[in-house]
């Protein structure tokens, strides 16, 4: 379908009308960047139905998440930390969990200053 | 050309090829000794109108390195297979008949350390030229837990440990 | 810089502007047109095999997930498919219609991003900031259904995670009437616009035979009018139910494989449509065992650059015994030096451009070309001056150690 | 006499300038980026450029001539500065208006894309020495239609100088209508003069890096850029002297005309820049030779016998 050629600069109209139009950009640190609610970033533990069988640990990609029982086995004090760096976010622990005590908030600012602060207790 | 006549024709041509169609558009071979694979690779391209080379994959068989070179019509997929022992992996590269699959052939001689023969020169794929000789990451009694990325040496401990990371 | 009798070699890559990947050509230039070209790909070998071998089925989900950031859902879909068809699982319909929405809206977001990237390869950017403007909107679907923008990671074995809202349908469809107008008019420009089409057509040919020699794939082949699309060869999931009309073109040059490019978004907002209006009802994944039975299978999925082949091989246990990917870039890398030869230097990379490499799918380590000697000591001594430079300024960056690569 | 030196370094002449080409780059850029729809750079950008250059370490490749390589910056950052006393900006008169003064503007304003040749060719590395031939290559095809285009107006105003070309259109307005197509062709020739879209082709970033700049760096790259800012302002300011006669009595109304003018043609240039793709080199030169040197003969030539025929 051999079209007549028309001249050059056909998104003239288009660029003109956006000079008028609101930019599709934000500044980032001041607009809202609008993360979905489902979207997949920091973990949340539920600590008191957690049954320590660690099968978030066996099924994590990059060995990311630690769950670890201060208490003793009658009365468990269970705590869980996320390697920040090492988390993929794939929440594939969220899936594998059989109590369902992990969940994905969209908390995606989790850039850390120092190598020692990447360890966040859920 | 569908896969049962291509099955017939095969093992009417070729009885030891023992081929078989385990699903639709499949067709796989038994392991073959290097001499035979060559003739029913050839045969598969003249004959039977597998032109399109597709890929290569080798897996490591325990004593043997086996080669897959997966061809197809466009739209069967045939897999002739080869068989060389690891103490002496003499292949031919097949490069004459199919010049698209000189790449993965080139990563059977890097990954499993494939002796091929009559293959183009040109640089080395995957690994980089630094990579130490003699070491085949694809086999599995190589760890890579004893690989030192510094040094680029392969530094097993003496007891050459299981290759379980 | 080496000059062999009057004519240039002209490094391009690893690390050029107009790749924003990993890839090396050697351009041998007689003045202005390339007279021959060297490809060296491969620096990005992460030895994704070796380690999906050492990791169990769920975790290696993830790793083939990550082979390629623009179609990781192709990826993952052929390895549950290989997965599932060794534990002959049977996936809910709705499961596999959801499959084949992400997957079209995955051609769509990469399709999108290439005409972005083409546009900027000739120096137009204001297609570019178009087109990735637009995609942004796809890319909000794809985060609202499987909660991620790139790794959506909506597969896993035995169906998809995540189910679709009414609502989330409904702003699915709103997104696609929005899209399709603009494809429309992109469209509409890539047959009127003179300086485009003038910078587009008539380079980097590969005609049927050549295609067939060099076995291409995709719109590369699509271009070259032979129809090599899986999800009209080899119908797997959804595509069983919903017919695709394949797309192709006889332009066979940088031209043509822009028209398939936006023929086949235009197709997908189509499909998608298709597949929203008849998505059963039902559950949207089964029970899949930890162990796979032994067997090796052979999958065969259309990534939106062309066939993507997974072989996948089980012992028995909870880990794979060999898994290899073949991605489409791999095969459309054979054809490269000869589409480049005899054209201008300008249309090298639009030319590079136009196979849409995705080099994470082929993979490589990294390759030092023929450093001389003397620009590696030139190279210290800038590094001493830097460091001086950084501790005047209170900056101490000394303690960083390169890493040493052995020398020739 | 001190009053000529204060106004060439101060207020019509450099410090003007340097000010006003970095106004003119920052409503190029925000215009460039809002017709891509998309937010643009604040007001502050070019200048933070700048002095961020200025305080970057200044490497220069071992086997390029160091004086060369130091001295480009400062001449054809000077030539752009000369040739703009001679533009009028203030009021109907530029600072230093002379018979033939057109010429010396035009002359002028080939010396950055001389400095730039000569930046790339010492560099001694491949992609600049790519860049410096096809900003060479560029060159001879754009300056026929670029000088004819700019010395048609003068063929019928019959004066040589930008001053007294000026003075001859504001009373004959519409007589300025004649030049229409010269005014498209130096328009495009100027885009090209100045290596933009879709005429930068010698840096076109995806193909050669960056072109002849690409071993810059530091202070130098600073006032290449800033050069190259300043040429863009004195080849606007000439273009709406020449062919935007309007004028009114008074000097300060005709500097808000001006302004204005300079910037509609740089909103114009922009506009040209956002809407066409970067053309090949090969198709650069038909494109000159074939479309814009025949149009810009034919003006001229219609240019002299209304000359003649109108018998001013």
């Amino acid at each position: 379908m051999k079209k007549k050629l028309h001249l050059p600069g056909e998104l003239a109209g288009q660029a003109i009308r956006n000079v008028f139009a609101k930019p599709a950009t934000i500044d980032y640190p001041h607009g809202d960047p609008s993360i979905p609610a489902n979207y997949r970033g920091r973990l949340v533990y539920d600590a008191p139905r957690c049954i320590n069988c660690l099968m978030c640990m066996r099924d994590c990609p990059s060995k990311a998440i630690r769950i670890e029982n201060r208490g003793t086995k009658e009365n468990p004090d269970m705590h869980a930390y996320l390697n920040v760096a090492r988390c993929i976010f794939c929440c594939q622990c969220v899936d594998s969990c059989p109590k369902k005590c992990l969940s994905a908030s969209n908390d995606i600012l989790l850039a850390r200053l120092s190598r020692d602060e990447l360890s966040v207790e859920l | 050309m569908t896969e049962q006549e291509t099955i017939n024709r095969l093992n009417a041509q070729f009885p030891f090829a023992r081929a078989v169609s385990p699903r639709r558009m499949r067709v796989f071979t038994d392991f073959m000794p290097p001499r035979q694979f060559e003739a029913v690779l050839r045969f598969a391209r003249d004959e039977l109108g597998y032109g399109k080379g597709e890929h290569i994959v080798g897996t490591d068989e325990g004593e043997d390195l086996g080669f897959s070179y997966i061809v197809s019509n466009g739209e069967t997929l045939l897999v002739i297979r080869e068989k060389v022992p690891k103490a002496d992996p003499r292949v031919r590269s097949q490069y004459a008949l199919y010049p698209s699959l000189l790449m993965h052939e080139r990563e059977l001689v890097d990954l499993f350390g494939a002796d091929m023969r009559e293959l183009p020169p040109g640089p080395s794929y995957p690994l980089p030229d630094g990579w130490p000789k003699g070491e085949y990451p694809l086999r599995k009694e190589w760890n890579p837990a004893y690989f030192n990325k510094n040094t680029m040496r392969y530094e097993p401990p003496e007891g050459g440990g299981e290759a379980k990371t | 810089m080496s000059e062999r009798d009057g004519k240039f070699v002209l490094p391009i890559g690893p690390q050029h502007p107009s790749l924003k990947e990993p890839c090396s050509f050697k351009i041998t230039l007689d003045g202005e047109v390339v007279e021959k070209a060297v490809v060296e790909i491969g620096y990005n070998h992460r030895g994704l095999e070796k380690a999906c071998e050492s990791r169990t089925f769920v975790q290696d989900l993830y790793i083939i997930e990550r082979v390629c950031g623009i179609c990781s859902h192709a990826h993952t879909s052929a390895f549950c498919r290989c997965v599932e068809e060794m534990c002959g699982l049977l996936v809910p319909r709705r499961a596999e219609y959801i499959r084949g929405i992400v997957g079209e809206l995955e051609r769509l977001h990469s399709h999108l991003l290439w005409l972005g990237v083409a546009a900027h390869e000739i120096g137009f950017d204001t297609l570019f900031m178009y087109t990735w403007r637009d995609r942004e909107r796809v890319l909000d679907m794809l985060a609202a259904i499987g909660g991620n923008r790139i790794n959506y990671g909506v597969n896993t074995f035995g169906g998809v995670r995540r189910d679709l809202e009414p609502e989330l349908i409904a702003e699915i469809g709103r997104v696609m009437d929005a899209l399709e107008e603009k494809l429309k008019y992109y469209f509409e420009l890539a047959l009127v616009e003179p300086a485009l089409i003038g910078r587009l057509s008539g380079i980097g040919i590969l005609r049927p035979e050549d295609v067939r020699r060099f076995s291409a794939v995709g719109p590369v082949a699509r271009a070259a009018g032979i129809m090599d699309d899986t999800r009209i060869i080899e119908p797997y999931g959804v595509f069983r139910e919903i017919a695709v009309n394949g797309v192709t073109d006889d332009h066979c040059d940088v031209y043509g494989r822009t028209i398939v490019r936006v023929k086949e978004m235009l197709e997908s907002v189509r499909l998608i449509r298709v597949m929203l209006r008849e998505l059963p009802d039902g559950p949207i994944s089964v029970k899949a065992p930890r162990r796979v039975p032994a067997g090796e299978i052979l999958i065969r999925v259309e990534a939106p650059r062309g066939e993507d082949i997974h072989y996948v091989r089980s012992t028995g246990g909870d880990m794979p015994d060999r898994v290899r990917v073949r991605a489409p870039t791999e095969a459309n890398w054979h054809g490269m030096s000869y589409m480049l030869e005899g054209f201008h230097l300008a249309d090298v990379p639009i030319i590079i451009a136009a196979i849409d490499p995705c080099y994470s799918c082929t993979d490589r380590a990294v390759r030092l070309t023929d450093a001389g000697g003397s620009s590696l000591h030139a190279w210290e001594e800038l590094r001493r001056l830097g460091i001086e430079r950084y501790q005047s300024l209170g900056i101490d960056p000394s303690g960083i150690r390169l890493r040493e690569f052995p020398r020739g | 006499m001190l009053l000529d030196i204060l106004k060439i370094l101060l207020f019509p002449g450099f410090a003007f300038l340097a000010a006003y080409a970095f106004l003119l780059e920052y409503v190029d850029r925000k215009a460039y980026a809002r017709m891509q729809n998309r937010v643009g750079p604040p007001w502050y950008q070019p200048l933070a450029d700048f002095f961020k250059l200025l305080g970057k370490k200044v490497i220069i490749p071992r086997n390029a001539g160091k004086r060369t390589f130091a001295a480009l910056p400062v001449v054809s950052l000077a030539a752009v500065a000369t040739a703009y006393v001679s533009v009028p900006v203030w009021g109907r008169a530029a600072i230093v208006g002379y018979e033939g003064d057109l010429v010396v503007v035009l002359y002028l304003l080939s010396i950055p894309t001389i400095c730039l040749f000569l930046a790339g060719f010492s560099s001694h590395d491949v992609y600049t020495i790519m860049g410096a031939f096809r900003t060479l290559t560029q060159m001879f095809a754009y300056e026929v239609p670029l000088f004819i285009a700019f010395l048609s107006p003068a063929v019928l105003a019959g004066t040589w100088s930008i001053t007294g070309i000026l003075a001859f259109y504001a009373d004959r307005p519409l007589l300025a209508l004649v030049n229409l197509p010269a005014f498209f062709i130096a328009l495009l020739s100027a885009q090209s003069k100045l290596e933009r879209a879709p005429f930068d082709a010698p840096e076109a970033e995806t193909e050669i890096v960056g072109g002849a700049l690409v071993e810059y760096s530091g202070r130098y790259l600073a006032f290449m850029h800033a050069s190259a800012m300043c040429e863009l302002a004195v080849v606007t300011s000439a273009i709406a002297a020449l062919f935007l006669p309007v004028l009114t009595g008074f000097a300060a109304a005709d500097f808000a005309l001006y302004l204005i003018k300079t910037l509609a043609l740089l909103l114009l240039l922009t506009l040209l820049r956002a809407s066409v793709a970067r053309i090949r080199m090969d198709q650069m030169l038909n494109f000159c030779w074939m479309v814009m040197t025949p149009m810009a003969i034919i003006q001229i030539v219609v240019n002299l016998f209304l000359r003649g025929g109108l018998g001013l």
